[in-house]
């Protein structure tokens, strides 16, 4: 069993999570956050739990519900709600919003608004850590609907081919927007996986001492150099596929199932049970709200991004020549 | 003429081409249960059922192939694609595919598919949702390119290109979908090609399709407050697009500005521009101006976008540019 | 065992493939033949014994190697010939070439430029059919190079949930292009088939009689909308990539296992043993050859394809609108 | 100055490149140990070892989207597609991740890679062998667009494209590879958006790139033995291309021919005449002549595909236009 430092580390990082995206729910209510809204709610244990496992260097490609993904690599509360929110000093300069949260700093390849469009990217991260000698290693955080696409064979057979120290990850929440899954694939990843001979381990993706747990013997191996893994998440999705999505299509036993599992809560429990009393994870909620209050903030008090920079930053500098 | 939306006369022309013809079918990712991520096929597979309306897996790359592949061997697929940026995945189903088999297989078949994708910005979705990617679809020999602006135009050039025995890339605009104009009882099938003078006018001409259509009418009527009369040709179809009309036009005005939401650069305008400089050659009274997005990816933050992308305002300032004494 | 009749119109099949393409390869040496040109020769059990089992409605969407799926479905010679010798009397205009040879009239939906790229086109035929009603199957024919694009997963799932009248058929060869398979490919069809659920079965394409049963047993469950199948037929590839190809990435003795492997034959042999002498099959050679000829003749003698009719059919007429 | 291939340069400019750069890495299909289907990237392999110069399998989404990738972790990779026909698949990597990433990540990232595709007809390859469809990467910001026509060229533009930190789609021509052409013992990287005078005249400009460089500086020659001298401008890149050398060569000429390859409608050549029409306004002799393809899939045929394609022939042609009385 986990120290209970540990959990109550991973429990920290959930709850940052889970609060950071209520108040952005809250901000996009009120109108405070353009776009198109995507939370992970429910889902906090998978990033958490596998973002454990990594090191600074190493690489993660994530998906449009990225902000879980890259709070747990290690995003900066402040420019997190400024892209969100579309200010000069987000992560992105105001350029991206929700989808595209990165910071290359920590290793984040960015959410990516294209299903499936992390798979390729995090393939050819890994492909870089292998011909540079890094120790490191990829994550291709994907959704059970993005399995559909010809890209997730594309890289299982490369990275496969090339023995490329990369991690896929399916965050299978069981729903691609409005569509159970069942009605999307037709195959299991676990028979995938074995089809081209890559390890491939289950885990419950609402218990983030399980992630954490499988994500290491899956990591390690493939930091070791010995070739792709795989590791699929069972994990629930309590909200509608986007914020404002009245989700008609589902029953409501399949929501109530959903948000009867509760990462943070079973979490919470199991820390109970070691000692640590509701008065500590008080105060550890206290100190998160503070400091997504105090981004908040601060994003409100941001600039509006500058359009003659945004003009000026389609291409990278190139240097000069002859 | 009752009101009706943009998206109900998609949805309307949808289930009036499905019964009338029963080849017409319709495939897509949540199209069929869900009604449609902008609730635009709603209802369909109640009235046609699941042999005919499918939700797909998402698949894009596999969507347009199979609707190709359906379209050869005696279907008429309809299928939607949810955002025109996820095109990419379909290139080559349509350019290498579908746009070339009556071609090159000379003439024994043909390939009556149409192929719905939203583009345009707005809605701050961000650089990989509010794409114009049209101009890359005018270019391919075998595609037709149809872009509407309007309800009654959605539903009668939606008809024509079920009908058309060729592939269509259909473009609807997101920020469309909820706008109303009139749609008769009985609506006709639009001709393909033919555009529209949505707005007389002798001073200059604005050529202009999809949601543009609707800001340079805007900016019409401010020109006009100033005494400046312009002509607003909506052109409906892009490939192939109405030149002897819009060189009709422009004979009388004398001045021609081209307006799209897609970057100027290399876009559906460059070609306008291109042929209506050549054809009018002398007779213009000022450079053919283009209107259109900023060279750049369609930027998130509100403020950003709405510098990015052009709008009326912009349109106006063009046609008062191009009556500017030289 | 197969009745001699039914065995001597394979042979006859096969040889038919045979001659043509290697009378094509003497017309491509002699500049009569432009372009590309990939031959099959080797590979004829495949085709033949695949379309013995189809009727005139199914469909067949084929590859760049695609001459022995025209001419197994029906292709007419003089059409072939002219088209692959770019005459305007060629099937297909002279517009399309080798790569292109179609005759929508027999289901032959076109060989394919495209690596992979007949896989949408025979799963949407087999659309076609289940909507329609139809009790026909489509064959997606695909080389082992092909296995690597996206294409098969997304078709593989698509037909699997909508239970497609789909027979996937693979000619495996072993090479795509100049790159041997093992490096191109970590996965095993069969494997990938299980994963999906859809039945498989793999055939020695080098026998005609064994490929033609195994594809009755494929397409026959198709037919009654059991769903789609798979087909996957080892099978020699004895020439280059394609004509011209010196083969110096090949091993002389791949190249002669290759060339040990003679569907024409065995078919012969077995013919031989069942009573059908050298005096039979050296009619239906003759027959064949000069049915070669004459169609190699008429190309020769037929116009140029008309520029002003290319120009005219880009676009399939449309009906007139208001 | 020695006389060097078309395809030796671009091989002498991977392996400069390679050597001066560790991470400068190659991929692509049959493109290590067979030496690349066009026989461009031969001896890479044995050079640089099998960590860096890599055959892929036939999966050109995931090698553009893995070059994309890649380029954010740290490597520069060039990788090849083998026929531009198949950059189809490509296009999402290319244009929905690779382009966006420095803008849209705020300019944290840079995407240094270069996709070689080789495009164009003359082979009678057919229409899924033979496209130029270059028009559709310069509609799309942050894409660069290289177009050598010449091995010098060739050499140097691929030099500096691979030193470019943004993703190149470096366009060489099938039926270049075998042409020669002098490269200097040492030669030097050439700056991606500069045109060169291909040939000095005052009495037209012919704005060209690739292949057509060739078949405009044929054209010249002949019309010079009609006293008209021609000045030919190879864009070398056309995205960004070089305006104001187009704009100062037609301002002395103030006749312009713009040749390339592709099929004229919504092609480069459109934007070229948009722009030169708009800013030559009232200097221009004539109006701007564009000779480019038919507008068909590029035929098969031998007598086809030659009717299709533009050459020497139809250049000269449109050039004695220009210089028809009015
Ligand atoms: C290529 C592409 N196709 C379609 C979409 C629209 N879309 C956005 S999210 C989504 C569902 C994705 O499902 P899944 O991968 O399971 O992720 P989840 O939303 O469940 O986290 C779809 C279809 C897209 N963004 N990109
Ligand atoms: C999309 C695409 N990529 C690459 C090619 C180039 N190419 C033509 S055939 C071929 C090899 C195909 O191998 P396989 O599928 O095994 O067929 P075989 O040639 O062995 O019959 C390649 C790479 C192509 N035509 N299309
Ligand atoms: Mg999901
Ligand atoms: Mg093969």
């Amino acid at each position: 069993m986990t120290q209970a430092p540990l959990l109550l580390e991973l429990y920290r990082r959930m709850a940052t999570i889970r609060r950071a995206e209520e108040r952005l729910s809250k901000l996009f209510a009120d109108g405070e956050v353009p776009g198109f809204l995507h939370l992970s709610i429910g889902q906090e244990a998978v990033p958490v739990g596998v973002c454990a496992a990594l090191e600074r260097g190493d690489t993660v490609a994530s998906t449009h519900r990225g902000h879980g993904h890259a709070l747990a690599k290690g995003m900066a509360l402040e420019g997190f709600f400024a892209e969100i929110m579309g200010r000069a000093s987000g992560v992105c300069a105001g350029r991206g919003g929700s989808i595209h949260v990165a910071d290359m700093s920590i290793g984040m390849l960015g959410a990516n608004g294209i299903v499936g469009g992390g798979l390729p990217l995090a393939t050819g991260s890994a492909l870089a850590h292998q011909v540079k000698g890094r120790p490191n290693v990829a994550v291709a955080f994907f959704g059970d609907g993005a399995m559909a696409e010809g890209a997730l064979h594309e890289c299982l057979n490369l990275a496969r081919l090339w023995q490329l120290p990369l991690v896929f990850v399916c965050e299978n929440n069981g729903w691609g927007e409005f569509s159970p899954h069942e009605r999307q694939f037709a195959a299991k990843l676990a028979a995938l996986g074995a089809a081209f001979a890559i390890p491939y381990e289950e885990a419950d993706g609402t218990d983030v001492e399980a992630v954490a747990a499988a994500a290491r013997r899956r990591v390690e191996p493939a930091r070791r150099g010995e070739g792709p893994q795989i590791l699929e998440c069972r994990t629930p999705r309590w909200r509608g596929h986007y914020e404002g999505d009245p989700q008609k299509y589902r029953e409501p036993s399949n929501l109530d199932a959903a948000r009867g599992q509760d990462a943070l809560a079973l979490a919470a429990a199991r820390l109970a049970a070691q000692g640590v009393d509701a008065e500590a994870l008080g105060a550890i909620e206290r100190a998160i709200t503070e400091r997504i209050e105090a981004a908040v903030a601060a994003a409100r008090a941001a600039a509006e991004p500058d359009f003659a920079a945004a003009v000026a930053g389609v291409y990278a500098e190139a240097r000069a020549h002859a | 003429m009752p009101e009706t939306r943009y998206s109900a006369a998609i949805n309307r022309a949808l289930a009036d081409a499905m019964a009338a013809d029963e080849s017409v079918v319709l495939f897509g990712e949540d199209v069929a249960a869900p009604g449609g991520p902008f609730a635009v096929t709603r209802g369909l597979l109640a009235k046609f059922g699941p042999l005919r309306v499918r939700d797909t897996p998402i698949s894009e790359a596999a969507i347009a192939g199979a609707a190709a592949g359906a379209a050869l061997s005696g279907l008429r697929p309809v299928v939607e694609i949810m955002f025109m940026d996820f095109m990419t995945f379909t290139m080559d189903a349509l350019v290498n595919q579908a746009a070339k088999a009556h071609f090159m297989f000379g003439g024994q078949c043909s390939v009556p598919m149409v192929v719905r994708a939203p583009h345009g910005g707005g809605l701050n979705a961000g650089p990989q949702h509010s794409q114009c990617l049209e101009a890359w679809f005018a270019h391919v020999p075998g595609l037709k390119v149809v872009v509407p602006g309007n309800p009654a135009d959605a539903y009668g050039l939606l008809r024509a290109a079920i009908d058309d025995p060729n592939p269509v890339v259909f473009v609807e605009h997101k920020g469309l979908y909820g706008s109303k104009g009139e749609l008769p009882e009985s609506p006709a099938p639009v001709a393909i090609g033919a555009a529209r003078i949505a707005r007389a006018g002798r001073d200059a001409t604005v050529v202009t399709y999809g949601a543009a259509v609707a800001w340079s009418l805007r900016a019409a009527d401010a020109l006009a407050r100033e005494g400046i009369e312009t002509e607003v040709v909506d052109l409906r179809s892009v490939q192939p697009w109405d030149e002897a009309t819009v060189l009709e036009s422009v004979g009388r005005t004398r001045r021609l500005a081209i307006a799209h939401e897609a970057v100027s650069a290399f876009g559906v305008g460059a070609e306008i521009a291109a042929c209506v400089s050549a054809k009018a050659f002398g007779r213009l009274a000022a450079p053919v101006a283009r209107v259109g997005a900023a060279f750049m990816p369609v930027p998130f933050a509100r403020s950003l976008e709405r510098a990015c992308l052009p709008g009326e305002t912009e349109i106006a300032a063009a046609v008062r540019r191009l009556m500017a004494p030289a």
